[in-house]
């Protein structure tokens, strides 16, 4: 109703390509101004179209947090499960029918602290999923609490005074559980994060992408950092690209140099083939697969 | 030397005023005008119309789905 | 519908509570199981683990009881009927998972094979002391259905129920088994595939648009679709409107609870599995469940040699608890007695209906083992005498 | 017949409880009876002392666990110790003669029967069926089951390419056992 | 004992219920908190924070809650006082741990500030719906201490005393807040701190030689000691003797739950902790906790204008549920109105207490908010007319 | 009573060196024949003392499991807690009193499975323990299931016909979640286990000791090893010793080459020393730890 | 003085919850009232409209949300569209002049004062006091506060250091509204 | 050669007969006997007490704390 059309009159009504993959009805979303979770959703919704997959055999399960609540805007068969929980919840839903895509998008603390189990167990089996870790360094749903990816130094409510509790560095833990994709990059870089999550989905077995993100109104604040613009435009100056980085050397340290790039890109048979490989030869006909 | 023209469609009501759109429009094509919109916002405007080359990236970056850039005309 | 007949083991069987629960799981169509090893409970999974190449289904063993509870709920949002298998401390792990099955509606099976607590306690020997757990163990309101078998056969008959249950009432269905009980292998009778009735799940008939995901009519149970057919489904565990979405208001907290509880409670009448004996004229009647229904059985037997008139009511199906029969029966009876492998707990609910109307006495026993009948009898006789 | 209460004790890996399945098993599935067996569980068990309790009767059985068993089996010394004096006074006792010294203890009020079980498994080649030779001696001895049943049994639950040696190990052990019990009606009445 | 000094914030001051009962676990000798941010209970551990490192206490921030509440128990083993904070589902990960504490009667404070549930529910929003889960929610047979106020004043008074019970009858005590008093800010009275009673923990005088883990007196609470001090203890979660070994029967777990249990149970009385309003002579007794104590107020004070005799009783202790004296009131009135954040939880005790001889009427309310006074009002004004 | 002495009478009186740390009166113990987790205490005993620890400001922490039995039969402050849930009780006992020396002991299961995540935490946080794993590649207590450490195609009752889930590699993921010692040895090795234990004790920080160990009753016969001494040869044949071996490259494959060393060992601050220092780096005089 | 009921509403940022603490502190800590704050949470608040309730009375506040406002201070356009409508008849709304725009309706039932914070605010250099300016503003048109009490609670609430700043955007605040009420006055009765 | 003697104590109630002992012994004193302990199992005894020289390995191993071995005396 108070839509402004700055285009000119002639120009054809052209849909924002993101839309068709939001449940429009429950924008606007709850995020905060200058947060970049809504940024890592336009990155995914153009790499979910670039990677043809069928989107209603795609699933997308949350945890929750300010990006748990991405699987609720998205209109895709969508799940918002519990704190922790989206990577057996997605595990659950993938083995009882292997057709189904399933995409976990959740945030650090999610995903790293309650859940950081599940996430090395999954890894380690290589079930067939991508994760999508929005990494703002911060519990920012609860407001702004130390993740177990807040960097040294920096404020959380509960290290008011700076941290002192040092942070995993997730690609390296992500490698050493089995992941078979990982990369890292940042909101600021729209293009790779959209190629890195199109080539996740795309590689068979347990893939992992994370995405180093602005949390204006809890990070950022609290760090005397500016707002998601300014996280931003740090991000852009210093950020280095290093593919294939030896995921030991890529931690990150509060307001240094951030290592991107795509780290890891191996095989591994997924749990699923493992499994099926295993039964037909212990069984040969006798196995039976489920239709799933 | 630019060979396509562009524009974009705002929803100022979904927009948080964040200038992302501003900062990383390629061409610059982008600026905060000086209206508020009801959130309180201050909203994106093309500055020139024919900077603008419909790349689409300041939708990319928008975390509100609040612009998107699109070609209109190719430009010989 | 009717039981799959490859997955049935058709034929009599000398076979523990255990295995018999995994064989009513499979009858029932249950095709995922997600488990974590736990005495008593492990020969559950074990037994799945052997038997589900064979039948289509898929095991997998979590990392713990939180996975394994939460990953069976993503297995039914796929469309299969899933179940996991603990004992009492992973049942304490699962009780975030039962809330949220219990909001999501998901139906699905938890088997507790119950041993001695708190906590480790004595993990190879029996007890009935989660039962008020299953009912009230997790946060918040809910509602569930507990029931609870006496021998190797009920577990095989009354998995079944539960599933059975999980699917009419998309709900989570606690089958609240006993080490004594799971580990004792009598003969298990297992019926031709065809004589085997399996409640399918209700799936939608409405197409996309037109579907909502908690949209009920009289019957209070919402209609299910799964993942991959294209609705485009949302599920949460927050308070949510009819379409699924987050609704953060009282008023829809409670639109949402009251359905949540109501479908549970105002079908009790029709949820309700009880056995009776000789309750019609009884002075004392003895309340029992599990394992116990069969302690109290010579107890009983005494008593009434001894010329009482003993009734005995046995619950199949605690949860939830047949309040309106017990109200109505405590008005025409002079006592109840209530044995338990706990200090007191299904006696609470038994005490609060009988509303004074009738003397409520518990026979307490810490687990471990089970009651001595004498135990009992002396209760059953000593029950009116100091009311 | 009414109700009847049995152990079945020893160590781990002896096949205790494989014995104690085979009598429930014949019983419930062969004989027309009803049986219920419970197995000793516990941590504390690992590799010592282990048991078997089988109750067989001709009516549901209510109370699933033994008080004072009527039949008791014992193949270890350990397990000796911890159960030999329990039975019911006129009860029937089977012992392993050479894993289990009775001491010279008063055993009168028992029915007591040993059974060289070990020796002869060994002679039969394999020692792991020496429960099959007590099953077998079980059987012949306190004639609770149909012969018949007890052997059908023992096929039904032995790893398949067993049967053989198994029930002749069972027929080893019943034979012992027919011939003590005929020695003793012949002493005893 | 009296309160540390520098501790102490002693003065007035403006502050919600969650930073409160921060400043009564600091004042009653808190020196270790473990916990996991979770709305609305999280500006507990966030104050601590603040605090701690002024006045020689160590916080850390666990990976979840269940490591939060085991950690806090580790501390307790090294000789500090020490709690956890929580909301619903945190409360619900935690289960598994309690049972341990209160098997190992290891004296710690739970603080759970209850948010409106199942599951996710209305994470900002209150309820009152946890209260039969901090009774039940962990498997196995245990009783806990609970405690419940009504504001930021009680948060702060009711805090100390959680610690001081956890002391004097080791055991996990529970304050069960909720987010309304949690986010309530009011004014708060800080006394100094040598007016401030603590209860320091009971070491053992006695030398390793002759000290057990578990031996106890009449008092039915065993002396502690702390890791470090020579005695070499040993703690299990496995039921065990006197010795603290794990002793696998029947009787020792007889032995050792029926201590459990009755040191909070014959100590009820002692532990009872009730407000009683204009009770003597009442027809109608309205029974309330928290902060529904307050919401009931207008009620009572419009059915009192009415002309209705209405008692009321608040209770600031929940569990162990004051069994004795509800009953003995029951006799002596007409009717209980309970109105309750929840679909019925506390009611229930009320009624089996009651046993018929007061009517009982729960005022339910799904969460999200608390009650309307008229629809409480409407209750008292109505129970005895379908009585 | 029974008590046979082979030695001849002239003999002093000797007593079993461990003996000093058991529990005597809760002998005999639970493990069944040929079970190593009683050598791996032999060995913690020895490392114990050679240590020179305060043993009255010791305290061991085990979870649930066979291996987690051992907290109950050695005479220092010790705790059996609950499945999976040794290193946080740990975390609290340590922070809490920072004099005390603190070791974890238990099971492959209870610490990676379950508890897997408490692991990676207290590994990134360099809390001040160590943690020894007596590793028997599957559940011993609960009666042989897999555990997130057995090969793949060996059998566990869970994965009757063959485990076809990929184990964890321990040293790898220890590493990469940042513990400062990391060793693994399997139980033929007494005296480098012995050395190793006493290495991580004395070393400050997270260290790890892996410990395999043979399983007889369960793994073993289940996957027809024979029994603890076949198993105890084949680690005598098997295992290459490579200190300083990448933690990448040391997978454990089912019967094949067992890669031992001490593959970790390096500085780095402490949970409690980065908390002191910051803290006072801030608050200095005015702070205050606690006298613990 | 009986239970009066003030709502505060604007967005995120614009020390709303603050202005609602220091009526609570002043009622409460240096004006022997009662006083009791609630203030909005939820998720779906981020980065929206917020608010604030404060129940101030002679007596202890037993409900503690409030039902229809007294007194309402809406500092945002949204906020008003949410909330300016369910003011008590007779009650007083304050808005901030240039944030909100009360458009033509029918406001004659409330006692109404608008003050222009954020120009006040800006004049004094940071506008970031502007919520001072209203507690100001407040304090003089209801009346409602002793004056010193709100001063104090200013002091006791904000950052050391900028007591001085704060305590301008209080007076000139203070001023505004009691010019307004002055007006008021003269001209409604 | 051998500097010192040794000797070993063991108790066969505790003994599980795994042997450890008999096959890691570096000089080969001990061998599995032809006795059983109460429990069923072979027991270890010194084949030749001069063999022993006191290391102290059959402890080390011994996974039931059943032996230890220690010096009696040096041997010049
Ligand atoms: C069991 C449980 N514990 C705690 C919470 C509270 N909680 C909700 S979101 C969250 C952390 C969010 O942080 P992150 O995953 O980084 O997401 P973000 O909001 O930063 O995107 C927490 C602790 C919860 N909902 N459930
Ligand atoms: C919460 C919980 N889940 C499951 C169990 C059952 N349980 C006890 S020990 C154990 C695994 C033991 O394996 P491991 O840690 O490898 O120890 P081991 O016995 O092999 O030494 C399990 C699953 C439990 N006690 N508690
Ligand atoms: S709190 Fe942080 S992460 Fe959450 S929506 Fe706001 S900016 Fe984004
Ligand atoms: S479409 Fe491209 S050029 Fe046009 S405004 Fe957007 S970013 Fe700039
Ligand atoms: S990026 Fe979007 S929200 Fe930000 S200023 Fe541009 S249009 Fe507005
Ligand atoms: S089951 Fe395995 S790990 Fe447990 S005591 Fe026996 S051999 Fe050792
Ligand atoms: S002490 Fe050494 S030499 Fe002697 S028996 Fe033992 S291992 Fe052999
Ligand atoms: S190592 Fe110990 S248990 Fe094994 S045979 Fe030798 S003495 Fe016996
Ligand atoms: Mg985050
Ligand atoms: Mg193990």
């Amino acid at each position: 109703m108070h839509e402004q059309q700055t285009a000119t009159a002639e120009v054809p009504e052209v849909k924002n390509p993101v839309e068709s993959l939001l449940r429009m009805d429950r924008m606007p979303h709850i995020w905060c101004p200058g947060c970049g979770i809504g940024t890592t959703v336009n990155c995914f919704a153009r790499a979910l179209e670039q990677s043809k997959v069928d989107l209603d055999k795609t699933a997308i399960v949350s945890g929750i947090g300010c990006t748990g609540r991405v699987a609720g805007y998205l209109n895709l068969d969508s799940f918002h499960t519990t704190h922790g929980r989206a990577i057996p919840f997605a595990t659950g839903l993938k083995l009882a029918n292997p057709d189904l895509k399933i995409v976990v998008y959740s945030g650090d603390g999610d995903l790293f602290a309650i859940g950081g189990n599940h996430f090395i167990h999954a890894a380690r089996r290589n079930v067939d999923m991508t994760v999508i870790c929005v990494n703002n360094l911060i519990y920012g749903m609860t407001g702004g609490q130390v993740a177990p990816t807040t960097p040294v130094t920096a404020k959380g409510t509960t290290y008011p005074y700076g941290s002192y509790d040092p942070p995993f560095n997730l690609p390296f833990l992500a490698d050493s559980s089995g992941a078979v994709y990982v990369a890292r990059w940042t909101v600021y870089h729209v293009h790779h994060v959209t190629k890195a999550i199109k080539e996740a989905i795309l590689h068979r077995g347990f893939s992992f992408v994370e995405i180093i993100s602005p949390c204006p109104t809890l990070y950022s604040r609290r760090n005397r950092l500016g707002d998601g613009l300014d996280q931003m435009k740090f991000y852009q100056e210093n950020s280095e690209i290093r593919h294939g980085a030896n995921t030991k050397d890529v931690d990150i340290d509060f307001q240094k140099k951030i290592i991107v790039g795509k780290f890891v890109e191996r095989e591994r048979k997924t749990y699923r083939q493992l499994m099926n490989e295993h039964l037909t030869s212990v069984f040969g006909e006798q196995y039976t697969k489920y239709e799933g | 030397m630019k060979k396509v023209q562009g524009t974009v469609v705002i929803k100022a009501d979904s927009c948080k005023g964040c200038a992302f759109c501003v900062e990383f429009c390629p061409t610059g094509a982008l600026h905060l005008s000086d209206s508020y919109n009801a959130k309180g916002y201050r909203i994106p405007e093309l500055i020139d119309e024919t900077k603008c080359t419909g790349c689409g990236l300041c939708g990319l970056f928008c975390p509100d789905f609040a612009i998107h850039g699109f070609i209109i005309k190719k430009v010989a | 519908m009717k039981a799959e007949k490859n997955a049935v083991l058709t034929g009599a069987h000398f076979i523990d509570g255990d295995h018999a629960a995994c064989e009513g799981a499979i009858a029932a169509g249950c095709k995922f199981v997600a488990g974590y090893p736990i005495t008593p409970s492990t020969e559950v999974i074990e037994r799945i683990a052997l038997r589900f190449p064979l039948v289509g289904g898929v095991f997998i063993q979590m990392e713990d009881e939180i996975a394994s509870s939460i990953a069976i709920q993503g297995a039914v949002w796929a469309g299969k009927k899933a179940m996991t298998v603990t004992s009492g401390p992973g049942f304490s792990l699962m009780m975030e998972h039962i809330g949220y099955a219990a909001i999501t509606e998901t139906p699905c099976v938890f088997i507790n094979v119950q041993r001695s607590g708190p906590s480790t306690g004595l993990p190879t020997l029996p007890a009935q002391a989660d039962m008020m757990q299953a009912r009230w163990g997790s946060h918040g309101d809910y509602e569930v259905i507990a029931i609870v078998p006496n021998s190797p056969q009920e577990c095989f008959d009354l998995t079944i129920r539960a599933f059975n249950l999980a699917e009419e009432y998309r709900v989570p269905v606690l089958v609240m088994m006993d080490e004594c009980v799971g580990h004792m292998t009598e003969k298990v009778v297992i019926p031709e595939a065809d004589q085997i009735d399996i409640v399918e799940r209700k799936f939608t008939k409405k197409p996309p648009g037109e579907y909502k995901m908690f949209e009920t009519n009289e019957s209070m149970v919402p209609e299910m679709i799964k993942v991959g057919d294209g609705y485009r489904m949302h599920l949460t565990g927050l308070t949510h409107d009819e379409r699924g979405y987050p609704a953060m208001s009282p008023k829809v907290q409670q639109k949402m609870l009251r359905r949540l509880v109501d479908k549970i409670l105002l079908n009790e009448e029709k949820i309700r599995h009880i056995e009776e004996d000789e309750v019609e004229g009884a002075d004392i009647v003895v309340i029992s469940y599990g394992i116990t229904s069969r302690v109290v059985l010579p107890a009983i037997k005494k008593a009434r040699e001894d010329g009482l008139k003993v009734g005995h009511i046995r619950l199949l199906t605690v949860w939830p608890f047949p309040e309106a029969y017990i109200r109505d029966l405590a008005k025409r009876v002079s006592a109840f007695v209530v044995p338990e492998l706990n200090l007191g707990q299904i006696v609470h609910e038994v005490e609060r209906c009988a509303a004074g109307h009738a003397v409520t006495r518990l026979v307490p026993h810490a687990g471990g083992a089970v009651h001595e009948p004498v135990d009992i009898y002396d209760a059953i006789k000593g029950v009116l005498e100091h009311a | 017949m009414a109700r009847t209460e049995v152990r079945i004790a020893g160590f781990g890996g002896q096949g205790v409880i494989l014995s104690g399945y085979i009598f429930g098993k014949a019983a419930s599935l062969f004989d027309d009876k009803y049986a219920t067996l419970i197995q000793s569980f516990g941590p504390e068990a690992r590799g010592s002392a282990c048991s078997a309790q089988v109750i067989i009767s001709d009516a549901l059985i209510d109370y699933p666990y033994i008080r004072k068993p009527d039949i008791n089996v014992v193949i270890s010394q350990e397990a000796y110790t911890k159960y030999g004096n329990d039975l019911k006074t006129g009860g029937i006792l089977i012992t392993e003669e050479n894993m289990v010294s009775v001491g010279n203890g008063a055993l009168a009020q028992y029915e007591h029967y040993t059974v060289p079980a070990t020796q002869i498994a060994d002679q039969l080649g394999r020692r792991i069926v020496m429960n099959m030779v007590v099953v077998g001696c079980f059987t012949a001895v306190t004639g609770l089951l149909k012969k018949d049943a007890v052997r059908k049994a023992v096929e039904d639950s032995i790893p398949k390419g067993t049967e053989e040696l198994n029930l002749k190990a069972f027929e080893a052990g019943y034979n012992h056992g027919l011939k003590l019990k005929t020695e003793r009606i012949g002493i005893g009445q």
